[in-house]
């Protein structure tokens, strides 16, 4: 295995494992301290430059969907989300479910600053005896929540979750991460159908609007526009946003915890390859590694 | 416990006992529970049934999400849909992220008779057993059903349990004691042994009285245990009686023969021949026309067994 | 095989097989004799007959489902489409394409009516030799265009029959009946999508509204609504009208003609078990053949 | 022709030229068509060409359709997502329809890789197998697939073509004729036989010269159409050599073996040996790495001939 540097901000170090009550809430936010000791645009920064790091360390995997989404899951790790990097299963948490799994170095990134695991193992993606699989194994890494890889599944499965915690009248929220491409998925709609036919206020959805699937930009290969539409007309509180805005998202974030009765979606514009000139909007890096040229490059305007 | 009885009927019973007992068990279907009898769960926990309309894909997904809190779902629907119509979601959702989700489907095989081919579930076994992880198990008759439906409930693993839909012959009496991964020996022989599963048990046995009236003595095991198989008994039976017949309400190709047949293959190779659906699929017609008409019946099980047989040892002397 | 009453209405007896030239449109009408010699009503009522007669003759099959439709049906097979009984697979033909598969007791009538076999078979239905599988088998019976019984696939069928005929410069539309309860599948929303993503203006779904699935009502087991609205948001054109009124469906589908560069999707308002009192609206005749005693009654309610 | 090539190349190749040829032929994809190469087909005709974006089970339909209206369809995606993400729209509207269409599949196996179990296909071969008329094909190399693809767009009948994503050695010369339906011996002996598909051929040429080092003579043979089998092939190395090794590189169960074990048992029974993949899902990792893990190699095989020749009629005595 290569040593690469992990270009660790440190920056959300001070919040590892350290569970601290926001009093005003009254809610467990194990991650509070990175509201005061580190800014979520830092954060978003760090696990970019890991993301680069660890694919160009794999020599394969997928960057630009994972870029797009950074601050979306910027701001449900470090603000968020109840969670405890110690005590993953903790049964109150709120739940994140990856359904493009092909982004697992953002969870992965994720994670790690978060506590879960060293940031040093991020390295070893891909590799034959890492835990940290191409896409996510549920069974593998603490803070997984599900398995993923093959696309269209993860809302189904966040339904799933959702509705355990209402009959065990835990209000925990459920959180799922779509790919924009990935709502060509007929189980999408499946999913989409059923969750405000359940009730489900627990739930929301966030499409990763980045305007490209693999073989092009999703107007030329299949077009899911009106996006919104679509999902306002199966039942759901549909929120625009910009999805690299951070206080928009908090904002929206917060707008759906509000709703009650149905699920809410956040549709988050995005630039796939976000944050790496080179790989903004390029359809190349999708699904290549970047040289180690490039990931110089990468950390550069990264830094 | 009437003569006859389906299967799926002892499957609706048993899931309102477990939900009485366990408040974790809840039941997905996709707009058939009449026909698979969780109805009669959905009647009495409503809370805890969950009705995912005609989209099995998005059914499978929710029973994985709903493990992965701790509850332990049982989904149904028909044999021709799940794994069918679901097969990748089960590969990930359950089998790779190795969760607790039951499957239960009914209208397996042929019987389910004149809706016709789309409704006929012969491939599932093949489906179901490339899932690693998954124990698959076809129940011989309805106080089977229950004792496996129990089993599941307790044992953290992914399982398929596949039912027929008319009512079949009660074969056990409440005495019987259904053992996970374990064969069944209903009758001795060292001619040959019959191994079969669901509807085709009772086929089994009635083709070895009738073959015990010629003089040749069939051992017939039942093999509820699908996945994983029981070898040991698998090879007991090839070492005993150098002549194996598989007999099964499904296509040769990947279900009960041909899962026996790498077995023999592998440790105790001897002849063997296979009751079952060739490679086609079937008409709309009466469950018993069918049976008839492809093949599965006593007399296709008694002339498999004479061929076996005659195929001893011939070509290694 | 139980010798049973086929009440053969005559009506469209005459129109079998007689292609005639509708001069104003200069389009083959095979059924065109249908427009003067009897009225659409009264084959309705016919088609009617023969489904109640042919699946109490089975002892089994799905009455509601194939009452629902049949207005729906005449009006496509006895008035607008283009099609040959004499020569099924005609190139320059209209095609139908039924995707709930369980009405196939309906197409069976329909085509017979038309000329494609004798009525006298309808009543071999799902017996061990005849070609009139439960579920129609495009291999056995000529007229039938798809294979059905498990629900979701007809649509992705059509689309692929109309992008043939536009590959071909064919001016064929392609037909396409749906089920309510169908449109929970993903499949349905993935070629939903894909239709108007193709410009397939030669292509109009129906779907047969009739607000029951076999487990209940659509909107307890898995709530469609709006269903209208999705339909919209994918990108069709969607009229809506009472599905028993033959007046509507004749204008919606000469509507759903005149628009281009988009799919059309007509949502049919019907009622299940549609002609027969004790049927309508009532679950048990989703899949449930009538008594003998029933059957005299629902004949005596459609003479 | 280069020493090494990946068999997904030659397929984009062959597209476009029959493609030139035929105006029937149509390329259906869904958002993988550079990986599948059904691009080098949409570039040179885009009208015939539909991506169906990431919706597999309406990409089957459309072919179905498209077929129906006397298309020649070929629909690409990755061996895991076709026939696992859309087997009932394989088995209703292409199978039970008796439809013409063309799946070729791309990055079977575990050599896909490092995306990890996701998207290893080991379970493809015991699904498709399961739809009655369909024709299955594993190629051994480049040269293989070009004539496969030719074969299937004039052969009016359901294909299944498994490809992978390495690029892997050209075996044979351009005057190798494909035949579909025959095995193809690419070594004699008479101790016993290896019959293997795809990039297993190779390892398999590789032990069998191993072996010969050792005084074991291996017959060779690639098994390119799966379904249906060539029985008479599989008999006469049964009689020949007493002792046959199915190498794979899919799951033990419903794959080439599985098919084998069920010819000989009920044909001609001897021991066997299976290299294939346990039931078990692998990791990421190399797809070196991986052949390696799960027991896909030379080495593998050479063991499995010994202990398959270890059981020759030893229980017979
Ligand atoms: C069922 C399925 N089909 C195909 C693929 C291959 N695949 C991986 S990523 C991808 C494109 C995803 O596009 P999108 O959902 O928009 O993701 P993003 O742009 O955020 O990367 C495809 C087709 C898959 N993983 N799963
Ligand atoms: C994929 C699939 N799942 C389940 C079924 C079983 N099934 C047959 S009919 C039916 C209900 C259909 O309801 P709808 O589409 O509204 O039809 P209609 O009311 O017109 O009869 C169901 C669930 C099926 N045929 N196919
Ligand atoms: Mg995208
Ligand atoms: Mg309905």
């Amino acid at each position: 295995m290569t040593e690469m540097p992990l270009h660790e901000g440190g920056l959300a170090i001070g919040c590892r494992g350290q569970a601290s009550v926001d009093s005003e809430a009254g809610e467990v936010f194990p991650n509070a301290d990175c509201k005061s000791s580190c800014s979520l645009e830092e954060i978003a920064r760090t696990l970019r430059r890991h993301i680069v790091t660890m694919i160009a360390a794999a020599g394969s995997g997928h960057p630009g969907g994972s870029l797009s989404a950074v601050e979306i899951v910027t701001v449900l790790f470090f603000r968020l989300m109840r969670h405890r990097s110690y005590d993953p299963n903790w049964k109150q948490r709120d739940h994140f479910i990856l359904s493009k799994g092909h982004a697992a170095p953002l969870l992965y990134a994720a994670l790690a600053e978060s506590g879960y695991f060293p940031t040093k193992e991020l390295i070893t993606l891909r590799k034959i005896d890492s835990r940290l699989q191409g896409h996510t194994d549920r069974a593998m890494v603490p803070g997984v929540e599900s398995t993923a890889g093959s696309l269209g599944q993860g809302l189904s499965f966040a339904i799933g979750v959702a509705l355990a915690c209402k009959l065990d009248s835990l209000d925990s929220r459920i959180y799922t991460l779509l790919g924009d491409g990935e709502c060509d998925e007929g189980q999408i709609w499946e999913a989409a159908m059923a969750a405000p036919h359940y009730h489900l206020d627990n739930l929301t959805a966030i499409v990763d609007r980045n305007n490209q699937q693999i073989d092009g930009w999703t107007r030329d290969v299949m077009n899911t526009e009106p996006l919104g539409e679509k999902w306002h007309s199966f039942g759901w509180h549909v929120i625009e946003v910009d999805g690299h805005d951070i206080g928009q998202l908090l904002s929206a974030f917060e707008e759906a915890k509000q709703i009650k009765d149905k699920s809410s979606v956040i549709i988050a514009h995005t630039i796939k390859g976000k944050g790496v000139s080179f790989m903004e909007n390029n359809l190349k890096f999708h699904g290549t590694a970047p040289t180690q040229e490039q990931l110089e490059i990468a950390l550069r305007e990264l830094a | 416990m009437p003569q006859e009885m389906s299967t799926r009927k002892a499957y609706g019973r048993a899931l309102v006992e477990l939900g009485e007992k366990n408040p974790d068990i809840v039941v997905l279907d996709a707009d058939l529970s009449m026909s698979t009898m969780t109805h009669m769960f959905a009647q009495r926990f409503p809370h805890r049934f969950f009705d995912c309309g005609i989209a099995e894909q998005n059914m499978i997904g929710i029973a994985a999400g709903l493990a992965a809190s701790g509850k332990i779902p049982f989904a149904s629907t028909f044999a021709v849909f799940v794994p069918g119509r679901c097969f990748d979601q089960l590969r990930l959702s359950v089998a790779q992220s190795q969760l607790n989700v039951k499957i239960v489907a009914t209208h397996g095989g042929i019987t389910s008779g004149e809706d016709g081919f789309s409704h006929h579930a012969i491939e599932d076994l093949a489906l179901i057993c490339a899932l690693p992880g998954f124990y698959v198990l076809v129940p011989t008759d309805a106080i089977e059903t229950t004792q496996m439906v129990r089993t599941a409930a307790v044992t953290p693993a992914p399982f398929y349990i596949r039912l027929s839909r008319p009512s079949t012959p009660v074969i056990f009496d409440e005495n019987y004691h259904f053992v996970l991964g374990k064969a069944v020996t209903l009758r001795q022989g060292n001619d040959a042994a019959i191994i079969a599963i669901g509807i085709m048990v009772s086929r089994a046995l009635e083709a070895a009285k009738h073959l015990a009236q010629e003089g040749i003595e069939c051992r017939v095991v039942s093999m509820p245990t699908i996945k994983p198989l029981d070898e040991e008994a698998i090879l007991q039976s090839a070492k005993e009686t150098g002549a194996i017949v598989t007999a099964e309400e499904h296509l040769k190709h990947g279900g009960l023969g041909s899962r026996v047949a790498q077995v023999v293959a592998q440790h105790y190779a001897i002849p063997m021949d296979f009751v079952a659906i060739e490679d086609t699929y079937a008409r709309s017609g009466k469950a018993e026309e069918l049976l008839q008409r492809y093949g599965l019946t006593a007399p296709a099980i008694e002339q498999a067994v004479k061929s076996a047989i005659s195929r001893k040892q011939v070509h290694h002397s």
